[in-house]
């Protein structure tokens, strides 16, 4: 059995709603992080193996999910600074604890 | 601006009462000038207000019966027809390009008869003023708003069309409301004025709307149009206002009966009478002026106006007639039992009226066939003179004795001689015994409505013998009866010259004008004929009369206990018409009861809880969905981005299902 | 590289000296006095954003990635005033500030990612200027450190803002799957009507909208701009969502035209969701930042529906309406800012009998609310007509009374807040406010901008000719 | 640039009053810059007449391009009718200035904000472009909104803002209206769009939208709920402006733009305006006759009253529509005294409740005159505004022979009984009568800006009154015009 392009998008929409799930059910940031993450690197699968399956002439996909890589990163420091500027304030990481500002 | 106006007054026709015609704009303008002068200039004029208002009416007067004199003996009769003349007009609107308003002064023989008797009462009660108000707070003020109601007054019988009639006849009630509440810190007054003008205001409606159909269906408001146009029979709009019905009856019959409505309601008749007793709150020469000579017989001029039109529809007619005699027979009744002299003398004045209407209700239009009408017109026109002396008189005796009880009253004649022989001979007038004024008139009432309706002329007749009796025991009760007990008011006498003067020209006026004869002067289709009393015919209503007198003399000549006695053997029929049939009762129940707790009340509820809360409604509930959806926010980031995702799903099933 | 990469690239390489200048300025040792840096920095701010009004030229640069005409130099001049005026009103916040050179290197880093997504005519470039434009932007909304509030609002921005970008790139992979394409016309050639292309489109569209805060995706901007410090909020209230609307409208217009039927429902329904829960939200509102929030969002909604008309009309409304919508918006802020930095909280009843001793702040304050509820002669009332009449093209009568009924709605809250200025007691209301200079310059542009803008008619012509 | 002036006078007025230091400087430029208002508006009523009436039916034009790609004009013009109300406005305004002589809370941002409504009213008044026209009927909400929530009375904040979004939400109805006028004739303006044959389904569906959003400002029953209250807590000045010219906006609007562009809508929905003009005339009065405070009277009956103008509008004839455009002068006349009348009274005796007051007419005798007048003028006394614009009316809408238009007019005639009854009512009780109240009696008449104010506004109402022929010759053309677009629409 060769590996095809659906194998390939059934996995990383496996990926999407797992980190999706993550993202809606963990309370601590630090793991909803790691959820994006899943979240962005199931969207670097689709954009490499659409590159790959159906676009092997260009590589548009590839080098944009290295930018997508790049991306994640530089967001995932600025959120970590955020959180752990909010561990000072609220001496927490559940999210549920950071909820003053609502309705 | 000026150069518009006097664009828009049609200069003056070349009239054939040549010089004098042109002073009958002076007539009306007097007044009005005098109420402008007194009005803006009260703090000036001081005393000099009444001298100076008083002169210039005289010399209205004089304007008058000279323009008089031509129209009826040297110009006014062409072709043995009296004519009718417009001395001007000044364009007011244009309601249609076919419907012009002109204000403007219109003579016919109607009008003239009018303007003198107008003038001359109101130069006598002005005169009578000088005197009576002497020593008022708002003396100005008085004669200008005597001024105000004369100028309206003038306005309404010479008016060349409906809407001029209209806006004179709302001005007149105006100065009425003003110079009832002239005494404007009784409660009492303020309250009878305005009833008097809701209840007037309530017939003028009628009256609006009769001239809103007349004039659409004739497309004029001209007197003379209006009445050529529904008079021929073969004309369009006869034929479309008679075509046209409405609950049975014709829309002329509609517009007939609605604008003897106004004319009721000015007059005093059944069921509109019940603001003419209370107006009496205002000050007495007022009474005599506007409740007794002028005003409250703008009903009767109304509907001899119109009486042509009137004449062809039967209904009209018969419903005025009817009304009248009602009015007359009923107003006399409780006269009887009334015990404030001027309530007495309204009454009375009801009652007169009620005569004048009925006359008119079984006249018929053309010849000799119109005698009720020329008889109308000619107790009018008597019963201004005995009315006003009466109230004039009243006003008098009011003034000595500060009161308008009856029981205050009693043996006056030594007191005051010339009040007592003018008010003897007005209540002579009144009740018809030859040969003064009210004789000559009644007697053609009389003999008219025999010819045409004899059940209102039993009614008449009896009415005659009532009115006798109760002006007599008027009389008897202030003149007579007991012996006058002055220790407890300060004497000053009859008044002054100004206030005797006037009584006395009015009581030549109360004996001789009934030998004036009316007819030969005034008739339905401006065609004079000749006139004359019946002997046989008048005896008996004279007796009547005199039967009335003697039992008032039986009763009040002197003090003593028959009246109670006979009171209390019909105490009920006596409470009844002491208590005026209860129709103030009644008004009242409507008023309070039904238009106020009953509409205005529930009106005034849902427009603030129905309309308004509907209203607010909105907006509660805008701010209540706001409250329910608060929670969406709810302050989670991961509830946020869940319905964000719930957001594409929708969009996405959206797209994919509903769209394509 | 053509000839003319310097004058195509005048503006972003303008804000990237800026950076520059400050990066170095940051590397010495002695700091210079709060006072002199601001000027300095507004003086930079005032010379960057003159020079878009000098030799533009059109073109496109790295490989048709990046596109410049003079109607994206216009947008981005509006961006540089907006930045300028900010950065003129928070001088007060900023002089007692320890970071104000952090602040501005984020904010202009923004400002930056703000310009290449305008430019962007390549799904790749647009996607690297929004995350440009965001992040920077979750770190600066947690600039009052000791604030619980801004940890709050900077989280809730960065996860909600991860998050979006999540879809959105899921939507840009299955675009690339369905065309091989990332260039926006080779796209707009090779969509078509088909539902895994619509699908993929709104996954991507989606993100946009959430950048803009459209209903549902807006539910982080109260927050975020409650919790930041009133500069931040202004910045994100202003730029960062009309930096947004021009990158949806360039998407829409460019790159989406085969799915027009798809969007123009959409955003019709989009935008009424928004306009009304915007409105909604707002009635009862008791912080001012947060009230203006939801009236941003209801704003927004406007916009939307001016977009879904897809007309020339319709753009050149919402650019103007961004225009004005900068001027009112940021001289609401900018009142906001000077209270909110004496009294450390901007709930509504601090401004009670606001008018007694702050008279040019309540005026400034009042008519930039006029122009937001669209009260003429304010330009409001000129941009939200407009956006109305070129949407009214395309929807229906029950569509467009909504939307005017709404206008009433909101008009509630924005008097409510006037009537409050102007209550009459004198013995709870706020003391004079000092105004700093550089924010009366900044106030008065405001509000000579809400004035005039509107009734002459200038600036919309000036912008209809740029099409 | 003539009429132009109309609307740039006040904003320079607005300007001078801004930079005056002193209360009094503050009143006496006010009071300069609405006389030279009047002075303006004189100059270009002679130049109004001065032009015969050429092609156009508008005098004075002005046009030039707003906003070009829109077909947006800046288009201004006079005819009778606006004319009439022009000179409404002036004279309005300067007496409400006068009557707000002794304002001392804020008296600045009051004239300015005075003033700032005059000038949306002309603007309203001159446009002969509809987004003009609803340009500056906006622009005069908001002073209002402001005038009454700083310096009302009572519960001045809930009818502040009741005024301000019933009047914002008939705005937004117009604004829809406007929008489909747009989309159908592709012009805003009032000339060519009354050119283009618009087709009827189009103006069935437009028409609703512009009648009931100007209804909302001329008092359209059921939408007239914010008059009692916003005119019972505005201050004087306000009252005047809002009874006297801001109610007319509706009217004047309701005829220019709803029925004269919409000519075949207008007849389609004629018998429903007419109902509800009925309505509110009869119910609005009933609804005064149980009214207490004296203000709440007034703003009642200019309920009454205003349904006059809208059951003019409604009848399509052209009497009707001739006295609706009378009743609008007239009636802004009259409300205006009586609302200065009240206020001068308020302003002595710190009470409008008329169980309260009592015996007046001996006290001041000069505001009580006033008061009568005005009263006697509102119930339709001949010789004064009212009963030439009232029974234009009656007469035009008699002309109406079908039984419901019948019904319609004879139950809006009977409104003047119960506006005799609620007016003497009043009148009775406050003014007549005994004096109730010991303070009273050391309480002084009308200074002279009040008597200015009154007899400014009493000139008017006597004029239109004895010669009403001058109102009806300047506005029959434009009336003799909107009917025989009427009649080629049918």
């Amino acid at each position: 059995m060769t590996v095809g392009l659906t194998h390939i998008i059934v996995l990383s929409t496996a990926l999407f709603f797992i980190g999706m799930f993550g993202l809606f059910t963990r309370r601590n940031m630090i793991t909803m992080l790691m959820s994006i993450e899943l979240l962005l690197n199931s969207v670097n699968i689709n954009f490499v193996a659409f590159n790959k399956y159906l676009y092997p002439a260009k590589m548009d996909g590839v080098f944009f999910s290295v930018f997508i890589i790049t991306v994640a990163a530089a967001e995932a420091a600025v959120a970590i600074a955020i959180i752990i500027n909010l561990y000072r304030t609220h001496k927490s990481i559940d999210v549920d604890d950071v909820a003053d500002l609502k309705q | 601006m000026m150069k518009e106006l006097l664009y828009h007054i049609t200069a003056f026709k070349s009239l054939p009462l040549g010089e004098v015609g042109g002073a009958a704009l002076w007539i009306i303008l007097l007044p009005l000038a005098n109420f402008i002068l007194l009005g803006l200039g009260k703090k000036y004029l001081k005393n000099m207000a009444g001298v100076l208002s008083t002169v210039l009416l005289f010399i209205a007067v004089v304007i008058a019966l000279s323009i008089a004199y031509h129209y009826f003996f040297i110009d006014g009769k062409q072709n043995g027809v009296y004519q009718t003349i417009t001395i001007c007009q000044a364009h007011w609107l244009s309601l249609s390009p076919t419907m012009n308003v002109e204000l403007g002064i219109q003579l016919d023989a109607l009008s003239v008869m009018m303007l003198v008797v107008v003038t001359f009462i109101s130069s006598m009660v002005h005169l009578f003023s000088l005197g009576y108000m002497k020593g008022e707070e708002r003396y100005a003020n008085y004669f200008a708003y005597l001024g105000l109601f004369t100028f309206s007054m003038l306005g309404l019988v010479a008016a060349t069309n409906l809407l001029q009639l209209y806006m004179c006849w709302e001005l007149v009630g105006v100065s009425s409301y003003l110079l009832i509440g002239f005494y404007f810190e009784k409660p009492s007054a303020v309250a009878a004025a305005k009833k008097a003008f809701i209840v007037t205001r309530f017939a003028d409606l009628g009256l609006l709307i009769g001239i809103l159909i007349l004039s659409f269906n004739t497309g004029s408001f001209d007197f003379q149009t209006v009445i050529q146009s529904l008079t021929n029979t073969q004309s369009s709009s006869f034929i479309s206002i008679t075509a046209s019905s409405f609950l049975g009856m014709s829309t002329l019959t509609w517009g007939l009966i609605l604008i003897f409505i106004g004319g009721a309601g000015k007059s005093a008749m059944l069921p509109l009478h019940i603001w003419l007793p209370d107006a009496m709150e205002g000050p007495t020469p007022v009474s005599a002026l506007i409740h007794a000579a002028t005003m409250v017989v703008a009903g009767v001029f109304l509907v001899a106006k119109l009486f042509a039109v009137f004449a062809i529809d039967v209904t009209a007619l018969q419903l005025v007639g009817y009304v009248g005699s009602a009015s007359a027979l009923f107003a006399a009744i409780i006269a009887c039992t009334q015990t404030d002299i001027k309530r007495v003398l309204a009454y009375s004045t009801m009652s007169q009226i009620g005569y004048m209407m009925f006359a008119l209700g079984v006249s018929k239009y053309g010849g000799e066939e119109g005698l009720g009408y020329s008889a109308a017109l000619f107790h009018l026109f008597t019963h201004a003179f005995f009315k006003s002396l009466l109230f004039l008189c009243a006003g008098a005796v009011i003034h000595l004795v500060h009161s308008n009880e009856m029981k205050d009253m009693g043996g006056l004649r030594k007191l005051m001689p010339v009040t007592h022989i003018a008010f003897l001979i007005a209540c002579l007038a009144i009740a018809g015994v030859p040969p003064f004024a009210g004789f000559f008139s009644k007697e053609e009432i009389l003999s008219a409505t025999y010819k045409n309706n004899k059940g209102i002329y039993i009614l008449a007749l009896f009415t005659s013998a009532v009115t006798a009796f109760y002006m007599f025991r008027l009389y008897f009760s202030i003149f007579w009866n007991k012996s006058f007990d002055n220790h407890h008011h300060e004497h000053h006498g009859e008044g002054t010259i100004t206030m005797k003067l006037p009584l006395l020209i009015l009581m030549l006026c109360a004996a001789a004008v009934g030998f004036i004869p009316f007819s030969e002067f005034i008739s339905s289709d401006n065609h004079p004929f000749h006139s004359a009393i019946h002997i046989g015919f008048s005896i008996l209503p004279v007796v009547l009369g005199l039967c009335g007198i003697t039992l008032a003399a039986f009763l009040y000549f002197k003090q003593n206990d028959r009246p109670d006695k006979i009171v209390n053997s019909i105490q009920v029929l006596y409470k009844t018409a002491y208590r005026k049939f209860y129709v103030d009762e009644l008004y009242l129940f409507i008023t309070k009861k039904i238009i106020f707790n009953g509409i205005a009340k529930p009106a005034a509820w849902i427009d603030k809880n129905i309309v308004d809360s509907c209203m607010n409604g909105v907006a509660s509930i805008t701010t209540t969905i706001s409250a329910t959806i608060k929670n969406m926010q709810s302050g989670k980031v991961q509830q946020y981005a869940l319905y964000f995702f719930a957001g594409v799903a929708v969009l996405l099933m959206a797209v994919l299902y509903v769209w394509k | 590289m053509p000839e003319n990469f310097f004058i195509l690239f005048k503006q972003e390489l303008w804000l990237t000296a800026i950076l520059f200048i400050l990066l170095i300025s940051k590397l010495k040792d002695k700091q210079p006095a709060a006072t002199s840096l601001l000027t300095g920095i507004n003086i930079l701010l005032l010379l960057n954003f003159l020079s878009g009004f000098f030799f533009n030229a059109e073109g496109s640069l790295f490989g048709k990635m990046f596109v410049t005409n003079h109607l994206h130099v216009f947008e981005k001049n509006i961006l540089n005033l907006a930045a300028l005026l900010i950065s003129l009103q928070s001088t007060k916040w900023l002089e007692n500030h320890e970071h104000i050179i952090e602040f501005y290197v984020l904010m202009i880093s923004s400002l930056l990612g703000m310009f290449f997504m305008i430019s962007a005519a390549n799904v790749l470039m647009l996607y690297v200027g929004l995350e440009l434009s965001t992040i920077p932007l979750a770190a600066v909304a947690n600039f009052d450190l000791k604030r619980k509030t801004s940890g709050e609002a900077a989280m809730k921005l960065i996860i909600s803002s991860a998050f979006s970008s999540a879809i959105l790139l899921l939507g840009i992979s299955f675009i690339y799957g369905c065309t091989g394409s990332l260039d926006f016309a080779d796209i707009n050639n090779l969509l078509h009507k088909e539902p895994l292309h619509a699908a993929a489109f709104l996954l991507f569209f989606v993100g946009l909208l959430f950048k803009v805060s459209a209903v549902p995706f807006h539910l982080w901007t109260a927050d975020v701009y409650e919790g930041s410090p009133v500069a931040v909020t202004s910045f994100l209230s202003v730029a960062s969502k009309a930096a947004a609307v021009f990158a949806l409208l360039n998407v829409l217009n460019k790159m989406a035209q085969p799915l027009s039927s798809i969007w123009h429902d959409a955003l019709i329904w989009i935008s009424l969701l928004t306009i009304i829960v915007g409105n909604l939200f707002a009635l009862r509102q008791q912080n001012i930042k947060r009230l203006l929030a939801f009236s941003s969002v209801s704003q927004v909604g406007f916009l939307l529906l001016a977009a879904s008309a897809n007309s020339s009309l319709g753009n050149a409304a919402i650019i103007y309406f961004i225009l004005i919508y900068v001027f009112s918006n940021l001289a609401a802020f900018g009142v906001i800012a000077l209270v909110s930095a004496v009294k450390q909280k901007e709930t509504l009843t601090d401004y009670h009998a606001f008018y007694t001793n702050n008279k040019f702040l309540s005026w400034c304050l009042s008519i930039a609310l006029f122009s937001l509820a669209g009260v003429p002669p304010t330009a409001g009332f000129f941009g939200k007509l407009f956006l109305l009449m070129s949407a009214s093209q395309g929807i229906t009568f029950t569509v467009l009374t909504i939307a005017a009924l709404n206008m009433v709605v909101s008009m509630y809250y924005y008097l409510r807040v006037v009537r409050t200025l102007f209550a009459n007691n004198e013995n709870e209301c706020l003391e004079a406010i000092e105004v700093p200079i550089t924010a009366k310059i900044a106030l008065v542009i405001c509000v000579a901008g809400i004035l005039l803008t509107g009734v002459l008619s200038g600036a919309y012509n000036y912008i209809i000719t740029l099409q | 640039m003539l009429l132009s002036s109309l609307v740039i006078l006040p904003l320079l007025t607005v300007l001078a009053v801004a930079f005056c230091k002193e209360l009094q400087q503050i009143r006496v430029v006010a009071f300069i810059g609405t006389l030279l208002q009047l002075a303006l508006v004189a100059y270009i009523y002679t130049a109004y007449q001065s032009q015969s009436i050429t092609q156009s039916n508008f005098l004075l034009e002005r046009d030039c391009e707003w906003f070009p790609l829109l077909n947006i004009h800046y288009h201004v013009g006079v005819d009778g009718i606006s004319m009439a109300m022009i000179i409404l406005t002036a004279i309005i305004v300067i007496a409400g200035v006068l009557v707000s002589w002794k304002i001392k809370e804020l008296s600045k941002e009051f004239f300015i904000l005075l003033l700032l409504l005059s000038a949306g009213a002309y603007g309203f008044f001159i446009s002969l472009d509809v987004f003009t026209l609803f340009f500056f009927l906006e622009v005069a909400v908001i002073p209002k909104f402001l005038l009454i929530t700083i310096w009302g009375s009572g519960k001045k904040e809930y009818s502040a803002m009741k005024l301000a979004l019933m009047l914002m939400t008939g705005s937004a109805l117009i604004f829809v209206g406007l929008m489909g006028l747009y989309y159908t004739a592709h012009s805003f303006d009032l000339q060519t769009i009354s050119k283009t044959l618009l087709n009827p389904e189009a103006q069935k569906i437009i028409f609703p939208f512009l009648f009931i959003g100007f209804g909302f400002f001329a008092a359209l029953f059921p939408f007239h709920t914010w008059v009692p209250d916003g005119h019972s807590s505005a201050p004087t000045a306000a009252s005047m402006f809002l009874a006297g010219i801001s109610m007319k906006l509706g009217g004047y609007g309701c005829l220019r733009v709803a029925t004269y562009l919409l000519p075949y809508a207008a007849q389609y929905y004629s018998p429903y305006i007419i109902a509800l003009a009925a309505i509110a005339i009869l119910y609005g009065a009933f609804a005064t006759m149980m009214q207490t405070d004296l203000k709440y009277i007034n703003a009642y009956s200019s309920v009454s009253h205003c349904g006059f103008v809208l059951l003019g509008i409604g009848m399509l004839t052209q009497t009707a529509i001739t006295g609706a455009v009378m009743q609008m002068v007239s009636h802004g006349l009259i409300t205006a005294l009586f609302f200065a009348a009240i206020g001068m009274l308020y302003e002595r005796t710190h009470t409008r409740q008329v169980k309260e007051l009592g015996g007046l007419l001996k006290v001041m005798p000069f505001i009580s005159t006033v008061f009568i007048i005005a009263g006697l003028c509102s119930l339709g006394l001949p010789g004064l505004s009212g009963f030439a614009a009232e029974v234009t009316v009656f007469v035009g809408s008699w002309q109406r022979t079908e039984t419901a238009y019948r019904i319609a007019t004879i139950v809006s005639c009977a409104s003047i009984v119960v506006t005799a009854v609620y007016i003497l009512r009043a009148t009775g009780s406050s003014i007549l009568g005994a004096v109730k109240n010991e303070h009273f009696l050391s309480l002084k008449d009308a200074t002279w800006n009040e008597k200015l104010a009154a007899l400014l506004l009493l000139i008017g109402i006597i004029v239109i009154g004895i010669m009403p022929y001058v109102l009806q010759n300047a506005i029959t053309a434009p009336v003799v015009d909107i009917m025989n677009h009427l009649n080629a629409n049918k």
